[in-house]
């Protein structure tokens, strides 16, 4: 018979007010399996807890039940206090009496009764949990950071500084993300390349960080500590050991006129090529649709150039495995599309400000490569459509930003900061051109940041009006921008030669599918989801799955190095032991009643099912089963849900559990 | 000469009997071609021809489905036992078929056995079966091989055989029934006739013979493939009588019952220590045939069977009694020869 | 096509491709149909078919002492052919160890069944070797659900008093269970008693309980063959119980268990599209 | 013809099934899924009515979860109290795990033939015994201790998996205080520890090995199939005869009074022909226990 | 329908442990009051609610019963409720077809932040079962035998 002891809590007046703390107590002593029932002013105080230990030597308890605050408040102190006095962890309950109870019910009666049946419910459970204990697996202590902008490039230096293995991930064909496109940032107006390109080079040539560019994670397995990663390294075409880099290649590449991702556009580039000058590796890839020879079988041109035929036509996307103990995601963000019709995740654009029907209506990453000075137009300030420099540019806050009936309800948070720079900058060039800003609020929180919009201004002459522009029409090369200045209350026009969209921040591409691998949640937009939004910033209910930067939100470079800081911080904590222990309290299976239908492989989130033969002691075989990995199961229970014979139990939450409270509720 | 009712007579008798509060059951059609005995609401929904037989038979009446043996109640560390109140209510069974009344005095015989079950022998008294000897029959009875038949008396009450069209002849075979029947019957002077049923299908003596040396036989291999090990057969059988005891309750008590069980399911038999003498259908199969046709004779010196044929009747894939004792009754008439091969 | 059948089954047997044919037989011409095991050639001509083959003989797939048999063709109806395709995504049976015998059928018993009044699988399309010769006719889901329709045009009470009454018959006999192709637990929940998930008593209770349960342990695999329903000795229409599932997914998922060897389990699938019009 | 007239009269005649209550007075735990239970009625009639032979059963309720068989393994000589020995496999057991002193749970019986103590005079005493089977032997070796002068000299093999298995391993002790008492405890290859002081191997080995009197005898022979199926032979060889050799036999129960089906093996309802059989009739009886 | 004010129904509910579990947390906290009708049963996540739960709930004389965890793609194991979703889906069709009293089954996402919302939801299906009353017509199969 379990023997039980029950701690009543007042919480001072917060539950004694409103519940009979007294009654409580002594109904839980009449109970079954209850040695003994009493209460206590302040159960979480040390004196309280000390309570808690004498009665379990006393009465030789082996189960406690806590009635007091919600299990997430304070379930780890007196599973740490029962255990100090020899009770297994995995055998306290909780009560949660306050928070459910004297908290939101004040009639007094009605309080005490229910305070009664959770008691009884936490109880019966009591008595049926089985001792447990914690899991402990080996860490590899070795990280993965997936995405090389700011972001990842500061958290694998940071780790990698520290003495640990780092494998950094880049989809594109070489590390430093946006901000390597980005021409000077705010609020220093600091060249980005310049302060990015040497953090660039420190991280591809650091002993401890293994590079993969070009590369996407295929498939993740394992857990925290033990994770098996595998990179598809898409094909580059390109013997990256051989290449130096000369540059032979692109420079001979006949395939010259294709559009530039790395300038949005904006550009060209060859069809063999590296993205920009300064890109890290200086290897260059070959773009099959582009190239001649991968497509019509002729030219090969490159490779006849290339001294260390480094070429290889017949390159293919390989596979290799990488076994880490956490990974760090840093994939960063993509710009909303402002184009209609509405995309297949129900975010429409924006028609009528005609983007991507007229040339010189262009977004605000597109203006960082015109203002840079590594940008298709040298860093002059020309319009895509004719070269021409713009004697006015009208630039259009929050286009789909805060804007839920467009489906992004967010605030994109540096849109306001960047379009006060393009205005400055666009002035500093074009000292007769006219900045026009549309703006719905000015948001510059941030250290210099309000100075920083003043400054564009007040001595560099911006023009803001406050209100959202309506539409974009082109009349004789001249674009008419149509809106309201909601603070003169009029509507105004503006003509204006071109006109660049702060459209939103959203997600990189694919993120859904990388974070459904990790088993890491995102929100409605696709921003990861850390595990509190304030106390747990940079971690993930993925155990070990880190996040950093923009794919957790909207931020600006600082933040973003702040928070890949913090990010590898919290991996060295994790390397900083040598194993970890999990909690137990996780599925396993009846070996001998499983039908082996395996539908509980099928709704495992985690891939903790597997496939197993049961075998008697003279190793004959018996029958299959399904079988769980202690090591990757997380305890959720669908497997549970799932399993028509119910085969299948979780610990911690067993059917007899569960049926029992049922039971102390008839 | 002889005592007879007029079919609506009887009807009408059935009514009163319902006016009076007399609970009374019998054949009831519940779907298209598929007749239960049930509880009368009506004398209308009596249903005495149009069919062979009904799907169920009468002993849930004596011997419920789910019963409760007792209640109990927790008191603190002690419990508090209230035993089941004993059945009051007085039951006729009108419109039974031979082959369930004479089910009943073979089941007194295990349920007397020793201590006899109190439960059991209150609803035989408090019961009185109302028979209808059958003119028609289906290719599973098999009443005749078992030395029973379209008029078999045993069991029954009151024996009804038709005159004609109108009428029944009302044979009264106890008092209990006389005294339902004596003042609504007409004097007549034809008597009810029947066929004489059902051809034999099997050699009872020959089923003994084999029972005495194949108990370890292929034979019982023959079926066992196509069985598909359910209990429907157990729960049609007038006869088959096992049961299981389990509680239900909550936290502050519940009661001890007793649901019927059938030694066709694979977990009848199954021990605490995991070891199960019974793993095969086949030899479940076995325990059926031998329990019917030989243990049970052995002991109370009735066989566990009337012939009805409902196992056979409600059986999903036509299997039941009659097929085995027929492929055993055919080794009996060679028997050198091997069983058949193919199922 | 019954010789075309029985000289298969000689053939397979024969050149020992299976050890046992799961058929039908008949006992006598006017005798019941059952099933029918045939483990020699020469017993090839016991096999029948006719409009009384109702079983659905795949629920013998997964017996353990018909697997003992070793490699086993079956023959299979287009309705029932369904449950192999969901057996073997539960891996339950290796495909290759199984032959199908496809027969195109015109509808069982006479006049037909409910299930052929609506029948889409006339002839079998996942056989290894269809016999008989037939068009399918494409019936649209509403006319496959007629007769749930027609039951939930009754309001709640008294669909809840049909039920009531309905399965205060059921005896927990257990016939439709076994004879459930997709029932093919090696302990059946209702068997657990550590915790009892089911009262194992056939009252209302337990007898709700147990329906409730056979029927969703269905949900999105039941592929209508009807043979709970038609074995169940008190008469108990269970295809309303399924058909409603069936519907549900069919409706909300565009899912037919067993139709499409491709498609993933519904049930331990999902999609974040799924339709939550009933989550508040 | 009808029915005979009812035996008895329903009206007085007592509910079969209704159970007697039962005091827990105290609990042991002899390995980590056996206990034993110490009983006395509640009911001081019943009480005074109870008696039973050694080798008996009784159904055991645990009230909420149900009732389940066990032989009373106390001697039937023991007269304040009863008590039954069981292994954590169920439901039910699940709840008597639960069990406490001062807890009620129910009991009825005894039932079934039990062992004929009375036949056994003057004879030597030769018990077998194989992990759980232990307690319907300590019944019958504990009544013949209690009547030590009116049988010969008594052997004891008793074997379990491992060191960690062996119930009542004190009674074990006392036994081998007395005369004429050879207790030879023994566990399975792998499973001594140490400081293991009894004999290795499985019970037929030991018994092979052993200096076992086999003149005159009796020999209950209670444990898993195998071991029965392999001790049975060896007592033969020694030179008992069928009649002599005595098993218990384990059984599937429900009502325990002839009427559930449920242990019915060929011709006997064991609940009431058996438990007890001699290899004689043993061999008489179908292979379905 | 009637306001049984006399009676308070007993609603059992199924909440994860990550989302619903702390919404109600944070009704307290936030000292929301609504009616002591709800028995809450913790579990890890809704994936682990199986649809016995809910008859069992009944079984044992819930008069209404409540299921909830976190919003789609905030599941803290990712996928448990979007599991959940579907089997719900199914059942409630098996349920309405059995003429269960579908106002008496409440599903809903509330997240670690709505406090407000389980303060709503439950006040309100407490509401909507006082006025459906007792749920007779389970009590009547638990009671009525064979």
């Amino acid at each position: 018979m379990a023997r039980i002891g029950v701690f009543v809590c007042w919480c001072g007046e917060n539950i004694a007010r409103h519940v009979d703390v007294e009654a409580v107590a002594s109904g839980a002593a009449t109970l079954p399996g209850v040695r003994t029932a009493l209460s206590y002013k302040y159960m979480c105080s040390e004196p309280g807890q000390a309570l808690i230990r004498r009665k379990i030597a006393e009465e030789g308890l082996d189960a406690v039940v806590v009635s007091a605050c919600s299990p997430h408040m304070h379930l780890r102190t007196f599973r740490r206090a029962a255990e100090g006095a020899g009770v297994n962890p995995y055998r306290v309950e909780m009560a949660n009496i306050r928070e459910h109870c004297s908290w939101v019910h004040h009639d007094r009666g009605e309080a005490t009764a229910k305070a009664a049946d959770l008691v009884r419910m936490a109880v019966a459970k009591a008595r049926l949990d089985r001792p447990l204990e914690p899991i402990c697996v080996p860490v590899a202590r070795r990280v993965m950071v997936v995405g090389g902008g700011v972001a990842g490039i500061q958290a694998a230096l940071d780790v990698a500084d520290a003495g640990h293995q780092v494998v950094l991930l880049e989809r594109e064909p070489s590390i430093g993300g946006k901000m390597a496109g980005l021409s000077e940032t705010f609020p220093t107006l600091d060249c980005s390349q310049c302060i990015l390109t040497p953090r660039m080079v420190e991280a591809a040539q650091h002993p401890n960080i293994t590079l993969h560019t070009y590369s996407e994670v295929e498939a993740v397995e394992g857990f925290v500590g033990n994770f098996r990663v595998t990179v598809r390294k898409r094909a580059r075409y390109i013997d990256v050991d051989r290449c130096t880099g000369c540059g032979q290649c692109w420079n001979s590449c006949p395939s010259k006129k294709n559009p530039s991702e790395f300038d949005y556009r904006l550009g060209q580039r060859t069809a063999i090529y590296i993205p920009f000058p300064q890109a890290v590796p200086a290897r260059p890839v070959i773009d099959k649709d582009a190239c001649i020879k991968l497509t019509k079988g002729k030219c090969g041109l490159c490779a006849k150039r290339c001294e260390a035929q480094a070429v290889k036509f017949d390159d293919e996307d390989r596979l290799v495995v990488e076994e880490v103990g956490a990974v760090v995601v840093a994939t960063g963000y993509r710009l909303y599309d402002p184009r209609t019709p509405a995309a297949a995740d129900g975010i429409s654009g924006y028609g009528e400000y005609g983007y991507g029907k007229y040339a010189d209506v262009i977004d605000s990453l597109q203006f960082e490569r015109l203002a840079s000075a590594s940008g298709p137009t040298a860093g002059e300030i020309r319009r895509p459509s004719d070269g021409a420099v713009p004697k006015s540019i009208v630039f259009v806050s929050c286009v789909g930003s805060r804007d839920p009936a467009k489906g992004l309800s967010y605030c994109s948070k540096v849109c306001c900061m960047y379009n006060a720079k393009h205005a400055m900058l666009y002035r500093h060039k074009v000292h007769d051109g006219a900045a026009h800003v549309f703006y719905m609020d000015v948001r510059a929180g941030g250290k210099n940041y309000d100075e920083f919009v003043r400054r564009a201004i007040e001595q560099d002459g911006a023009r803001y009006h406050r209100g959202r522009v309506s539409k974009i029409t082109e009349r004789e090369g001249k674009l008419i921008v149509r809106g309201v200045d909601t603070l003169a209350g009029e509507a105004i026009t503006v003509e204006a030669d071109m006109v660049v969209l702060a459209a939103a921040i959203r997600p990189a591409e694919g993120v859904e599918r990388l974070a459904q691998k990790l088993g890491v949640g995102y929100d409605a937009f696709g921003f990861l989801s850390e595990s509190h939004p304030k106390l747990r910033p940079v971690e993930t209910n993925a155990a070990g799955v880190f996040v950093c930067g923009a794919c957790q939100g909207p931020k600006d470079i600082p933040e973003s190095v702040a928070q890949a800081s913090a990010a590898a911080a919290k991996v060295l904590a994790l390397f900083s032991r040598d194993e970890l222990s999990r909690d137990p309290e996780i599925a396993s299976v009846n070996e001998l009643t499983c039908a082996a239908c395996f539908a509980c492989e099928r709704s495992c989130p985690y891939g903790a099912v597997e496939r197993a033969e049961l075998r008697n002691g003279r190793g004959e075989f018996l029958k299959r089963t399904a079988r769980i990995n202690p090591g990757l199961c997380m305890g959720c229970g669908t497997c549970v849900a799932v399993c028509p014979s119910k085969s299948v139990d979780l610990d911690g939450y067993s059917e007899t559990q569960v049926y029992a409270m049922l039971k102390s509720l008839t | 000469m002889s005592h007879a009712i007029r079919k609506e007579a009887l009807r009408a008798l059935v009514g009163s009997w319902l006016a009076e509060g007399k609970r009374v059951a019998g054949p009831v059609a519940v779907g298209p071609g598929r007749v239960l005995y049930q509880p009368l609401v009506s004398p209308e929904r009596l249903l005495l021809d149009g069919f062979i037989r009904t799907v169920n038979s009468i002993k849930a009446f004596v011997f419920p489905r789910h019963e409760e043996l007792y209640a109990y109640r927790f008191r603190g560390r002690q419990v508090e036992l209230i035993d089941a109140p004993l059945p009051e209510e007085e039951q006729i069974v009108i419109g039974a078929r031979p082959c369930d009344a004479a089910a009943l005095p073979v089941l007194d015989h295990v349920f007397r056995w020793g201590t006899p079950d109190r439960s059991y022998e209150r609803r035989r008294e408090l019961t009185t079966v109302v028979t209808l000897a059958c003119r028609e029959y289906d290719d599973h009875c098999f009443c005749t091989s078992l030395d029973s038949g379209p008029r078999d008396e045993r069991g029954s009450d009151v024996l009804l055989v038709e005159i004609d069209e109108e009428t029944y002849e009302v044979v009264w075979l106890t008092s209990k029934g006389k005294d339902l029947f004596v003042r609504h019957t007409e004097r007549a002077d034809r008597k009810g006739t029947i066929g004489t049923g059902p051809k034999r299908k099997f050699d009872a003596a020959a089923l003994e013979r084999f029972l005495a040396e194949n108990f370890e036989s292929p034979v019982w291999e023959t079926f066992a493939l196509r069985c598909l090990g359910c209990g429907a057969c157990a729960y049609d059988c007038p006869t088959c009588h096992c049961f299981d005891i389990v509680d239900e309750g909550d936290r502050h008590g519940g009661m001890r019952v007793r649901n019927w069980d059938s030694c066709q399911f694979a977990l009848f038999t199954l021990h605490a220590s995991g070891h199960n003498p019974r793993t095969a259908q086949a030899q479940r199969i076995r325990q059926r045939i031998y329990h019917k046709f030989r243990i049970y004779p052995d002991k109370f010196g009735d066989t566990l069977c009337t012939g009805c044929g409902n196992c056979s009747r409600g059986c999903p894939v036509h299997l039941g009694i009659r097929p085995v004792l027929e492929a055993i009754s055919a080794l009996e008439r060679k028997p050198q020869s091997a069983p058949p091969k193919t199922p | 096509m019954i010789e075309a059948l029985r000289e298969l089954a000689r053939r397979l047997l024969a050149e020992e491709r299976v050890r046992v044919v799961i058929g039908y037989g008949q006992s006598s011409p006017q005798g019941p149909v059952h099933p029918l095991f045939i483990t020699r050639a020469e017993d090839a001509e016991q096999l029948v078919w006719n409009r009384q083959c109702f079983s659905n003989l795949t629920a013998y797939l997964t017996r353990k002492d018909v697997r003992a048999l070793g490699p086993a063709a079956v023959v299979v109806k287009g309705c029932d052919e369904r449950t192999i395709t969901v057996l073997e995504k539960e891996a339950q049976l290796e495909r290759e160890r199984v032959f199908v015998v496809g027969m195109v059928c015109e509808g069982m018993g006479d006049p037909g069944l409910p299930k052929c009044q609506v029948c889409d699988r006339h002839r079998p399309r996942l056989a290894d070797e269809t016999l008989g010769e037939a068009v399918d006719r494409e019936v649209p889901a509403l006319e496959r659900y007629a007769a749930l329709e027609a039951f939930l045009a009754r309001p709640a009470e008294q669909r809840m008093a049909y039920w009531q009454e309905e399965l205060a018959r059921c005896v927990k006999c257990y016939a439709c269970r076994q004879v459930c192709p997709l029932c093919y637990c090696e302990r059946c929940i209702v068997d657990k008693n550590r915790p009892a998930v089911i009262d194992t008593s056939a009252t209302l209770k337990g007898n709700f309980a147990w329906h409730i349960t056979r029927a969703f342990h269905l949900a999105g695999r039941c592929v209508a063959c009807g043979e709970c329903a038609r074995v169940c000795p008190v008469g108990i229409d269970l295809t309303l119980l399924n058909q409603s599932l069936a519907r549900a997914a069919e409706e909300a998922y565009g899912f037919r268990a067993g139709e499409d060897p491709r498609v993933e389990p519904l049930v331990g699938s999902w999609s974040p599209q799924d339709r939550e019009d009933f989550i508040r | 013809m009808t029915a005979p007239p009812v035996s008895a009269d329903p009206a007085t005649a007592p509910n079969l099934y209704l159970p007697d209550l039962m005091e827990v007075l105290e609990v042991q735990q002899h390995t980590a899924d056996t206990k034993s239970v110490r009983l006395r009625f509640r009911n001081e009639i019943a009480a005074k009515r109870f008696s039973f032979r050694v080798g008996q059963f009784g159904i055991f309720s645990a009230f909420g979860s149900g009732e389940a068989t066990f032989n009373i393994c106390s001697s039937s000589t023991w007269k304040d109290y009863i008590e039954f020995c069981f292994r954590r496999t169920g439901m039910v057991t699940d709840a008597l795990w639960e069990v406490d002193k001062d807890d009620t749970i129910g009991f009825r019986g005894p039932y079934g033939n039990g062992y004929p103590m009375e036949k056994w005079r003057r004879k030597h005493l030769i018990f077998l015994g194989g992990g759980i089977a232990m307690p319907p032997i300590r019944c019958a070796i504990w009544y013949a201790l209690e009547h030590r002068d009116e049988y010969g000299e008594i052997t004891i093999i008793y074997g379990a998996r491992s060191t960690k298995d062996l119930v009542f391993a004190d009674d074990l002790a006392r036994w081998a205080q007395y005369d004429g008492v050879q207790v030879i405890r023994c566990v399975d290859p792998g499973g001594e520890t140490p400081d293991w002081d009894g004999e290795v191997g499985f019970v037929p080995e030991v018994l092979k090995r052993a200096d076992v009197r086999s003149d005159n005898s009796v020999a209950l022979v209670v444990g898993p199939p195998i071991m029965i199926k392999l001790t049975m032979p060896l007592l033969t060889r020694m030179g008992l005869v069928d009649r002599d050799i005595y098993t218990s036999l384990e059984s599937r129960m429900k009502c325990g009074v002839g009427k559930c089906g449920r242990c019915n093996c060929g011709p006997v309802y064991l609940c009431k022909e058996g438990p007890v059989f001699t290899l004689e009739q043993l061999k008489a009886l179908p292979n379905d226990y | 329908m009637s306001q049984n004010n006399g009676f308070d129904p007993k609603i059992i509910a199924y909440v994860c442990n990550w989302c619903t579990y702390l919404g109600a947390d944070l009704a307290g906290t936030n000292r929301l009051e609504y009616p002591a009708s709800v028995r809450i049963i913790r579990l890890p996540c809704t994936g682990r609610i199986d649809f016995h739960l809910i008859v069992k709930a009944f079984e044992s004389g819930a008069d209404a019963v409540l299921v909830s965890g976190c919003h789609p793609g905030d599941c803290h194991y990712t996928a448990g409720n979007f599991h959940a979703r579907r089997r719900w889906t199914l059942f409630r069709a098996l349920l309405d077809v059995l003429g269960i009293e579908m106002d008496r089954i409440h599903f809903t996402w509330i997240s670690a932040a709505e406090g407000r919302k389980w303060q709503e939801v439950v006040t309100e299906i407490t509401e909507k079962t006082k006025a459906l009353g007792p749920y007779r017509a389970y009590r009547r199969i638990c009671e009525g035998g064979a």
